[in-house]
């Protein structure tokens, strides 16, 4: 039904499906933490994933990181189906081309673990160089690509010594490692200072220019999302609401929980009196989902439909899609 | 209720397995109730008197490891555990009634005694956790708490018992006392418990305050009790309410699975004092090859363990709404 | 003039975990309650140590048909607690029912080799035992069995498990009360009792405590007029303590001996068990182990010293396994035991012996001291040893079934002359043929054709002459091949407090050999302490 | 308009075994009665700290080294223990940076709600339920929740219910330390919309610690940036967004990127602050300053200037010291 | 190294430190400070201590002081080993089952749970007497086995903990085995409670082996603190006035015990944030 799916892009997504299983024994509730989701990022490509808290947007991280097995669906890469079994052996090479930066950089690096020994283990476990001279070259390297000069200096400190920008810079470092061609980066600016989230963004996109990277770029801000990606893809209790290109869904946002986004992120820029908002209604709760659309309750423009029937993703045009029934179905 | 459910399966489950090994436990070891028996008779027993008394004690080796257990388990749910061997021919029900009142009286109030000293001790002093009063009380009671039990208790016994003769040397009462449910009976009762219960409490009260005072730090810290300070309550109602309240749940947890310890290590403090209780009753099963009654004890035992496990979660959750309402 | 009143206190020590609370005489020592000595009599107290008889139920016996038939009179007279009188036919209903329930026989009166054939009551006051083989030693277990009323145990479904809860017997006390939770028994004077002034105390209180140190503390306290208990040092931690009221009176009924497992090599050669004999410092286990108060070392014919006088071949009087290390060398280089440079102990085929256990009880301290001396004295043989310690009833498994190498044990059987040791010790029926196999008492599982012969001759006669020159075969046997290694005596551990009653069993009124109270010995005690 | 709140020469910080954190240097400012004073600064730069220095909550090892705090004419610094817990939430109240955690979890809302009521005034129990149930419907929590367990109730309302809390004494003055951080911004702005239309309405005036700049220009009326424990400029929100004066607000400001508008490359502030343990000389942003002045900044701490009313900056840029070099 | 340097700023620490390596030096150098064998017996019984025997001697003429000194060596050894075999078994069974989670999990807590639930004693009192050559080493099976299970839970909450941390999920994701984010990620995290637990194991161990050995089920023939205690309380040593005989070894296993809970203490205090002074 979407054709987000293209040959050429590094990964494409479809049908995701995770639930957890939650309490024990007698009091078994299902999470349903991401439903049913499509997407595809392309060569050197970001792509934007925003959504509000318990969204989802790190379960669909971490199932695309092979860290945890979906319930349902497909993951391709390089238009290869990837099993969801795999033997160490494949494994391993599939965590070679796609990689993981973390939210929090300070619980991220082993408190324990100079920096060195922490980027030596990937080199080491992919057998990226070999020879213990190759692999302090090869980091010094990685360190000084992600601003970490001396790079000498670096190798011998522990985690706590860093800056939470040079812990975050020594993580992306870390996945840089094994070369690999998709990075999914998980709220990777979120614990950080504004100054030194944008230090953290623009060292992003530098690496992706030089190493021709692509990224699936968490957040659930607005604004950094916009500064990051080429296309944004914004969610709302495990489902893809809207997707499209950057511009696009900033400027013209066409969800109305994106709307709803748009007009809660502050834009000073665009005049100091903040934008007023008409909200009611709770959070999604994911264990009881909905049988229509998750976000009616809260919606201004919510009808009888809107509740009675799960609104399907419909093209726009074609990079854009939106899960409404605003628009013709 | 659900959570009530889930506990009880626990129990169950628990209680199953804890059974079998129960059973099995026994049967490893070395040596035959039968043998031990005709050690009783010092060798002068014939050998249809040994067959004869086999039946007698329902001793009986030849039966196969699985018609035993069934019917181990068919004994265990009905309560009837059988005749003890060492005791031959009580009912191992009835040795069990002499012993557990005094058993649990003892060591049930002595415990919720040294808990509650223990955690009343925990929340001052990690309350005024700088204070040099605390500073001497916790070393002071770990040193208490290091201490081999059963050696307290000879020393408090020479002492207090058969030097100073301020407290009675054995048992559980006086024997000149009418019998019957009387205040003097009461007293003397008291009276006679007073050692064995001090060198429990003052041997236990220890852990429990170095429990109670590590939760009650960790939850000091926390932010709702910055809060109720911010918010201007006075220090009492902060300490208690707000700290100590939330402090002393694992302490329950902890409470219940100490209960077996206690129980069965109230066994070196009963030889001591020579109170009745189980303590010594398991152990002379033990030595005797008493299956019957051991099994009962073990099971006895347990299942005060498993209880109090199931009470002290049902407290857990009556005083933690989280649990109750089974929130993750 | 005696005083009348007051109050007996018992206390045992450890050995009593808990009173049964069963009254039932007939079930195994420690299988009731022990005010059942005081309740129920037997037929004639033999004392163990000199043979004296006391008349009890019965008043006089005597062998007859070539020691085919055994008459006993009973008394006249004796009333049972519930008024009833008692007559042989009680005796003869006692016999006859621990026939019909083999559980109930506990010294084996009715098994296969005893020869017992019927009882029969005689008129009111003759009890007829017939034997199909002579048996005269058996007088001593018939003497023994407490004599039960017909009018009530008659309607008995099942004695084994039956209670008794309400002891009807002819003792010279009545069951009062029991307090299992304080381990207390009370028992008060049967004012009809048959011996016309006894007993003279009004009330028996027997109580067990937990540990032998707290039963001390008691008697200490005086809290207790008389304890079975064991002190470590019984001269200077009771006698000593007050020597003007604490009394001991230990006499020796018994012997420890080192079992050595003749099933195996080399305890099967008697040269070797020899040598082991002669290498261990007896004199120093009793010191160590005992602090002199055990009665001394043992003689090797294993005889206590109280029927040495009668029983002990003359010749042999002398004979005696004299610590000697050196003798104990050169015995086992006559059989060709030789050390290697290590100091090691090999047999004769240069094979060096492997490491031996030395069997003892879990906690049994004076038996753990002798495990640690020997294991010194056989170290300079080159024979190495470690302790294994089991508990209870473990250890007596293990000492049956013939598993063990070396053991620390006592005789297992006792009585008023060595052919009671040397019957339970040595006769083949009481043995086991192979490892595994329980033996019953013979823990050496040695037996010897000479031995047997010479018990069987014992048992047919009733002649004295004869009977002392079986049982000297039987020593010089002992002497000569070492079946067992007799280390020290062994006593009963009567201490008796003369701080309110008097009375007590002594050296120079041996009345009784200081049994426990749960014993027709016991039972003497109780009728002859009084006020002071 | 009326002084509220007057801090002087405020110093604290954390008293270590190790080490001494200075957390809060020389902070002095002044808080209008019905003021929104927004103070905005990067992570660990003491907001917190100053915060809590200034409620009396600075509990060991943190500790007050020095200063004064001057509310509604009272010294709260010199004040006995029980007479500043008498003001405490009745004169002002506190709503902590991690406010979905300061609800006891085991304790009704109720209860928590009544024993702030409680313990400051003598109001009848019959009364207490009345006000609870208003307070929470001022926030728009439905009144059921009174009975609740604060597990029972979601992130944003947990904090609706604190900031009830906070009102529920109508304070002066409320000190609201990130009140909103972990919180999407859906919910986020929803609950600062409540908290602007409550101060409209009940004329109290309200502290608003956050790192996020952005929002703060948006809803302050006065905004004072801290950096490394002292406030380096304060102004009122318009002419802060407008006209940032020192290099250290002036990087802030551009270092988030615009929502709406064009996509281009923003640099951020290189460097990081400096550490509090350490005294420093001259200004604390010298290593990082694009417009450093060698040999003066490095030297001398800058003192406050006044540019214009309201608008105060502690940069040598703007003092004499700093003409004088750049002569 | 932080946490070390505070290890000794703390005075509990330091005091429990300074008891333990008191006794660890008793222990190593026993055979140069105790005047005579432990076991011979070749002194004049129940001598009040005197400049010749400092504690004077037993009822079978062992010179006291020496066995208190041979006695640190094992009594330490008991604590020790035990202490290392029991937490080593907490691993095991603590941090698979935290780690792994899910069946392995569930079996795994069953099983610890179990253990919790079933008294200690008794079992100890059993297994003591199943196995049948007595000696130190039976000491340490029993209490191992039946003294593993608390702190397999502890560690198994923390391994949760750990596990959910992102520098694990890191290490998973650069391609790690198991084995190694075990070994190099989490069990290095946990190393201080690992030694706390470690110390708590040691005192229970110091304690229930004084126990058992007054039950009479160790090795009574062993010289350890319980058995020193053992056969004065069978000898009436504080009837005979002997009260150094018990009181002695009775204060040496409370000091060793106090020294491993004040370990336990200091470092539970410094790991645990919470606990930690701030
Ligand atoms: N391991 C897990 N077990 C059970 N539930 C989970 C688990 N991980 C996530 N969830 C649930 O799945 C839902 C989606 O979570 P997820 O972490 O993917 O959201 P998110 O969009 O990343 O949120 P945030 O912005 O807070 O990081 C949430 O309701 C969460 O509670
Ligand atoms: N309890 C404490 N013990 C020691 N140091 C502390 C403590 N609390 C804060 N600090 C230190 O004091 C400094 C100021 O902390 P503070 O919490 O006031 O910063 P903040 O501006 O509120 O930061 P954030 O934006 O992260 O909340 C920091 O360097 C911090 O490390
Ligand atoms: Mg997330
Ligand atoms: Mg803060």
């Amino acid at each position: 039904m979407q054709s987000d799916y293209k040959v050429e892009n590094i990964l494409n997504v479809k049908g995701l499906k995770k639930e957890f299983k939650i309490g024990s024994f007698t009091n078994v509730r299902t999470v349903h933490a991401v439903n049913g989701v499509d997407l595809g990022i392309g060569q050197k490509e970001v792509l934007g994933l925003v959504g509000e808290s318990g969204s989802g947007k790190t379960t669909i991280a971490r199932l695309i990181a092979k860290l945890y097995d979906p319930t349902d669906g497909k993951i391709f890469l390089n238009g290869k189906e990837i099993p969801h079994k795999m033997n160490r052996k494949a494994l391993l090479n599939y965590r070679k081309d796609v990689q993981m930066v973390f939210q929090d950089p300070f619980s991220s690096l082993n408190p324990l673990h100079k920096v060195g020994y922490t980027l030596s283990r990937p080199l080491k476990v992919h057998k990226i160089v070999n020879g213990n001279n190759n692999i302090k070259e090869k980091i010094e390297e990685l360190l000084e690509e992600c601003g970490l000069t001396p790079a000498k200096d670096f190798t011998n400190k522990y985690p706590h010594e860093l800056s939470g920008g040079q812990m975050q810079r020594v993580g992306i470092a870390r996945a840089l490692a094994v070369n690999p061609k998709l990075i999914l980066a998980d709220e990777p600016t979120s614990m950080l200072d504004v100054s030194i989230r944008l230090d953290i963004m623009n060292l992003m996109l530098d690496l992706k220019e030089k190493n021709g990277l692509s990224y699936l770029f968490i957040t659930h801000d607005l604004a950094g999302a916009h500064y990051m990606s080429d296309r944004i893809a914004i969610m709302y209790a495990g489902f893809l609401v809207e997707i499209g290109s950057s511009d696009d869904v900033i400027n013209k946002p066409m969800h109305p929980y994106t709307q709803l986004l748009k007009k809660a992120t502050p834009k000073p820029e665009s005049g100091l009196e903040p934008e007023k908002l008409d909200i009611t209604g709770e959070v999604p709760d994911l264990t009881k989902l909905l049988p229509g659309c998750q976000f009616a309750p809260r919606c201004p423009f919510a009808k009888q439909r809107c509740s009675e029937e799960p609104p399907k993703m419909l093209q726009i045009d074609e990079n854009r899609f939106v899960r409404c029934f605003l628009y013709k179905h | 209720m659900k959570y009530v459910l889930k506990r009880i399966t626990f129990f169950i489950v628990t209680a199953w397995v804890a059974l079998t090994i129960n059973f099995i436990l026994p049967r490893m070891m070395p040596g035959n109730p039968a043998q031990a028996m005709i050690a009783k008779f010092h060798g002068r027993l014939n050998p249809q008197a040994i067959h004869a008394l086999k039946i007698a004690f329902g001793i009986d080796v030849q039966k196969n490891l699985l018609l035993q257990y069934i019917d181990y388990i068919k004994r265990i749910l009905t309560g009837d555990f059988g005749i003890s061997l060492s005791f031959f021919p009580s009912p191992v029900n009835q040795i069990l009634s002499y012993a557990i009142p005094w058993t649990l009286g003892l060591v049930g109030v002595s415990t919720v005694i040294a808990f509650s000293i223990g955690t009343l001790l925990g929340i001052r002093t990690a309350w005024r956790r700088e204070s040099t009063s605390s500073g001497i009380i916790i070393p002071i009671f770990l040193f208490l708490n290091s201490m081999p039990y059963f050696w307290f208790a000879l020393l408090i016994s020479y002492l207090f018992a058969f030097k100073l003769k301020w407290f009675p040397l054995v048992g559980a009462y006086s024997l000149n006392i009418p019998k019957g449910f009387n205040l003097a009976r009461i007293a003397s009762i008291l009276y006679h418990a007073i050692l064995p219960a001090c060198t429990i409490i003052i041997t236990a009260t220890g852990g429990w305050l170095l429990t109670m005072r590590n939760n009650m730090i960790s939850v000091l810290s926390d932010d709702y009790v910055a809060f109720a300070q911010a918010k201007g309550l006075p220090d009492k109602v902060i300490e208690y309410k707000y700290a100590a309240r939330n402090a002393i749940l694992p302490s329950f947890t902890g409470f219940a699975m100490a209960l077996g310890f206690v129980i069965s290590g109230a066994l070196l403090t009963e030889i001591v004092f020579s109170y009745p209780g189980i303590g010594y009753i398991l152990y002379q099963s033990v030595l005797n090859l008493d299956y019957p009654l051991m099994q009962a004890i073990f099971l006895f035992i347990m299942i005060a363990v498993l209880t109090a496990n199931f009470i002290a979660d049902l407290f857990y959750a009556l005083l933690d709404p989280r649990v109750r309402t089974g929130a993750e | 003039p005696i005083k009348y009143g007051g109050t007996l206190r018992f206390i045992g020590g450890g050995g009593w975990a808990q009173f049964p609370d069963s009254m039932n005489p007939l079930l195994p020592e420690g299988g009731f309650s022990p005010v059942v000595a005081e309740i129920y009599e037997v037929l004639f107290y033999v004392n163990p140590l000199n043979g004296n008889i006391t008349d009890l139920l019965g008043t006089s016996y005597e062998w007859k048909n070539n020691n085919l038939e055994l008459d006993i009179n009973t008394r006249e007279g004796v009333k049972w607690s519930d008024g009833t009188p008692f007559t042989a036919r009680d005796v003869a209903f006692t016999f006859n029912y621990i026939k019909k329930y083999p559980a109930l026989d506990q010294l084996a009166v009715w098994s296969s080799t005893s020869g017992l054939e019927s009882v029969e009551a005689n008129g009111d006051n003759i009890v007829v035992f017939k034997f199909s083989k002579p048996n005269t030693p058996l007088f001593y277990y018939l003497s023994n069995i407490p004599i039960i009323p017909e009018h009530i145990w008659s309607t008995i479904k099942n004695p084994v498990t039956f209670k008794n809860e309400n002891p009807v017997g002819t003792g010279p006390f009545l069951f009062k009360s029991s307090s299992p939770q304080n381990n207390v028994i009370l028992a008060v004077k049967n004012p009809d009792y048959w011996r016309k002034g006894r007993p003279y105390v009004d009330k028996l209180e027997i109580r067990a405590v937990k540990s032998n140190t707290t039963s001390l503390l008691m008697l200490l306290r005086h809290d207790a007029d008389w304890g079975d208990c064991t002190p470590a040092d019984p001269k200077k931690l009771w006698v000593d303590k007050d020597p003007e009221l604490n009394k001991m009176w230990w006499p020796v009924n018994n012997a420890n001996i080192l079992y050595l497992n003749t099933q195996k090599t080399p305890f099967d050669i008697p040269e070797f068990r020899k040598a082991v004999a002669l290498a261990i410092d007896k004199e120093s286990l009793v010191e160590k182990a005992y602090h002199g108060s055990c009665g001394g070392v043992a003689h090797p014919t294993g005889i206590i010293p109280s029927q040495q006088n009668e029983w002990l071949d003359p010749l042999l009087k002398d004979v005696n396994l004299r610590y000697s290390p050196q003798k104990a060398q050169e015995l086992l280089t006559s059989i060709g035991f030789k050390k290697n440079s290590r100091g090691e102990l090999m047999d004769s085929d240069g094979k060096v012996l492997p490491t031996y256990k030395i069997l003892v009880g879990a906690g049994w301290t004076d038996y753990i001291t002798m495990a640690q001396i020997i294991s010194k004295n056989l170290e300079n043989l080159g024979i190495k040893t470690v302790i294994d310690q089991e508990a209870g009833s473990t250890y007596m498994s293990s000492i049956m079934s013939g598993t063990y190498d070396m053991a620390i044990c006592w005789w297992a059987g006792e009585g008023p002359s060595p052919y009671y040791y040397y019957y339970q010790g040595f006769y083949p029926p009481f043995s086991g043929s192979k490892i595994g196999e329980t033996s019953l008492s013979d823990y050496a599982r040695y037996t010897n054709p000479i031995i047997t012969a010479a018990l069987e001759t014992f048992s047919k006669t009733s002649d004295i002459h004869l009977q002392k020159q079986a049982i000297y075969a039987i020593e010089r046997i002992i002497v000569e091949d070492t079946p067992l290694v007799f280390l020290t005596n062994r006593t009963h551990f009567g201490c008796f407090s003369e701080a309110y009653l008097v009375g007590w069993p002594s050296d120079s009124n041996p009345y009784c050999a200081a049994e426990v109270i749960d014993s027709p010995g016991g039972a003497m005690i109780t009728v002859n302490v009084h006020l002071k | 308009m009326k002084t509220l709140l007057k801090v002087k020469d405020f110093n604290a910080g954390y008293v270590l075994t190790s080490q001494r954190i200075h957390a809060v240097k020389n902070v002095t400012f002044k808080l209008d009665n019905g003021e929104f004073l927004g103070i905005a600064g990067e992570s660990g730069c003491g907001k917190s700290t100053l915060a809590l220095g200034i409620a009396g909550l600075l509990n060991p090892p943190g500790e007050v080294f020095s200063g004064e705090v001057e509310f509604d004419g009272k010294n709260l610094l010199k004040m006995k223990n029980d007479s500043l817990r008498k003001l405490r939430w009745k004169e002002f109240s506190i709503v902590f940076q991690s406010s979905m955690n300061v609800l006891n979890p085991v304790i009704k809302i109720k209860s928590q709600m009544f024993d702030a009521i409680q313990y400051h005034t003598n109001m009848p129990s019959n009364h207490l339920e009345e006000r609870a149930k208003e307070l929470l419907e001022l926030v728009n929590v439905s009144p059921k929740y009174l009975e609740a367990y604060p597990h029972q109730l979601s992130g944003g309302m947990k904090q609706r219910v604190v900031i009830a809390m906070a009102l529920s004494l109508n304070p002066k003055l409320i000190i609201m330390d990130e009140p909103t951080t972990a919180l999407d911004v859906v919910v986020q702005r929803n609950i600062l919309q409540e908290i602007d239309k409550l101060r409209k309405k009940f004329g109290f005036s309200i502290i608003f610690i956050t790192h996020d700049l952005s929002l703060l220009v948006e809803i302050s009326d006065t905004i004072a940036i801290m950096y490394a424990g002292q406030i380096v400029e304060k102004a009122p929100s318009t002419k802060l967004y407008a006209k940032p004066l020192h290099p250290y607000s002036y990087g802030l400001m551009h270092s988030f990127p615009p929502l709406v508008g064009k996509r281009q490359r923003l640099h951020g502030i290189a460097g990081h602050p400096p550490d509090l343990t350490e005294d420093i000389e001259g200004c604390p942003f010298f290593e990082r300053c694009t417009k450093r002045i060698n040999g003066v900044c490095d030297k001398a701490k800058p003192s406050f200037i006044e540019i214009e009313p309201g608008h105060i900056v502690a940069c040598h840029l703007y003092d004499e010291e700093g003409e004088s070099s750049a002569k | 190294m932080d946490q070390i340097m505070s290890f000794f700023k703390i005075k509990k620490s330091v005091a429990g430190m300074i008891i333990l390596l008191f006794f660890i030096l008793v222990a190593i150098l026993a055979p140069y400070i105790a005047p005579y064998s432990p076991t011979s017996m070749e002194f004049m019984p129940l001598e009040h201590p005197n400049s010749q025997h400092l504690l004077g001697t037993t009822a079978t003429g062992q010179d006291i002081f020496s066995r208190v000194i041979w006695g640190t060596r094992l009594s330490l050894s008991v604590g020790i080993i035990t202490g290392l075999i029991t937490i080593a078994l907490s691993i095991m069974m603590g941090i698979t089952a935290g780690y792994f989670g899910g069946i392995t999990d569930g079996i795994l807590s069953m099983i610890t749970n179990i253990f919790l639930v079933i008294p200690g004693l008794p079992l100890m009192i059993i297994i003591a007497a199943y196995i049948t050559v007595k000696g130190v080493m039976t000491i340490i099976i029993v209490i191992s086995i039946t003294g593993w299970a608390w702190g397999a839970r502890v560690l198994r909450s923390q391994a949760m903990t750990l596990k959910s941390r992102d520098f694990i999920k890191a290490s998973v994701i650069v391609g790690e085995k198991s084995s190694h984010v075990i070994f190099s990620d989490i069990l290095p995290n946990m190393l201080s409670l690992i030694v706390a637990e470690f110390f708590g194991s040691a005192l229970y161990a110091v304690l229930s082996e004084a126990g058992l050995e007054f039950l009479g089920l160790g090795d009574a023939n062993a010289v350890t603190w319980g058995t020193i205690l053992y056969w004065a309380q069978n000898n009436q040593a504080i009837l005979l006035g002997q009260w150094q005989w018990i009181a002695v070894p009775g204060l040496c296993i409370a000091l060793l015990g106090t020294s491993f809970a004040l370990l336990n203490f200091a470092v539970d205090e410094l790991t645990n944030p919470k606990l930690r002074r701030r």
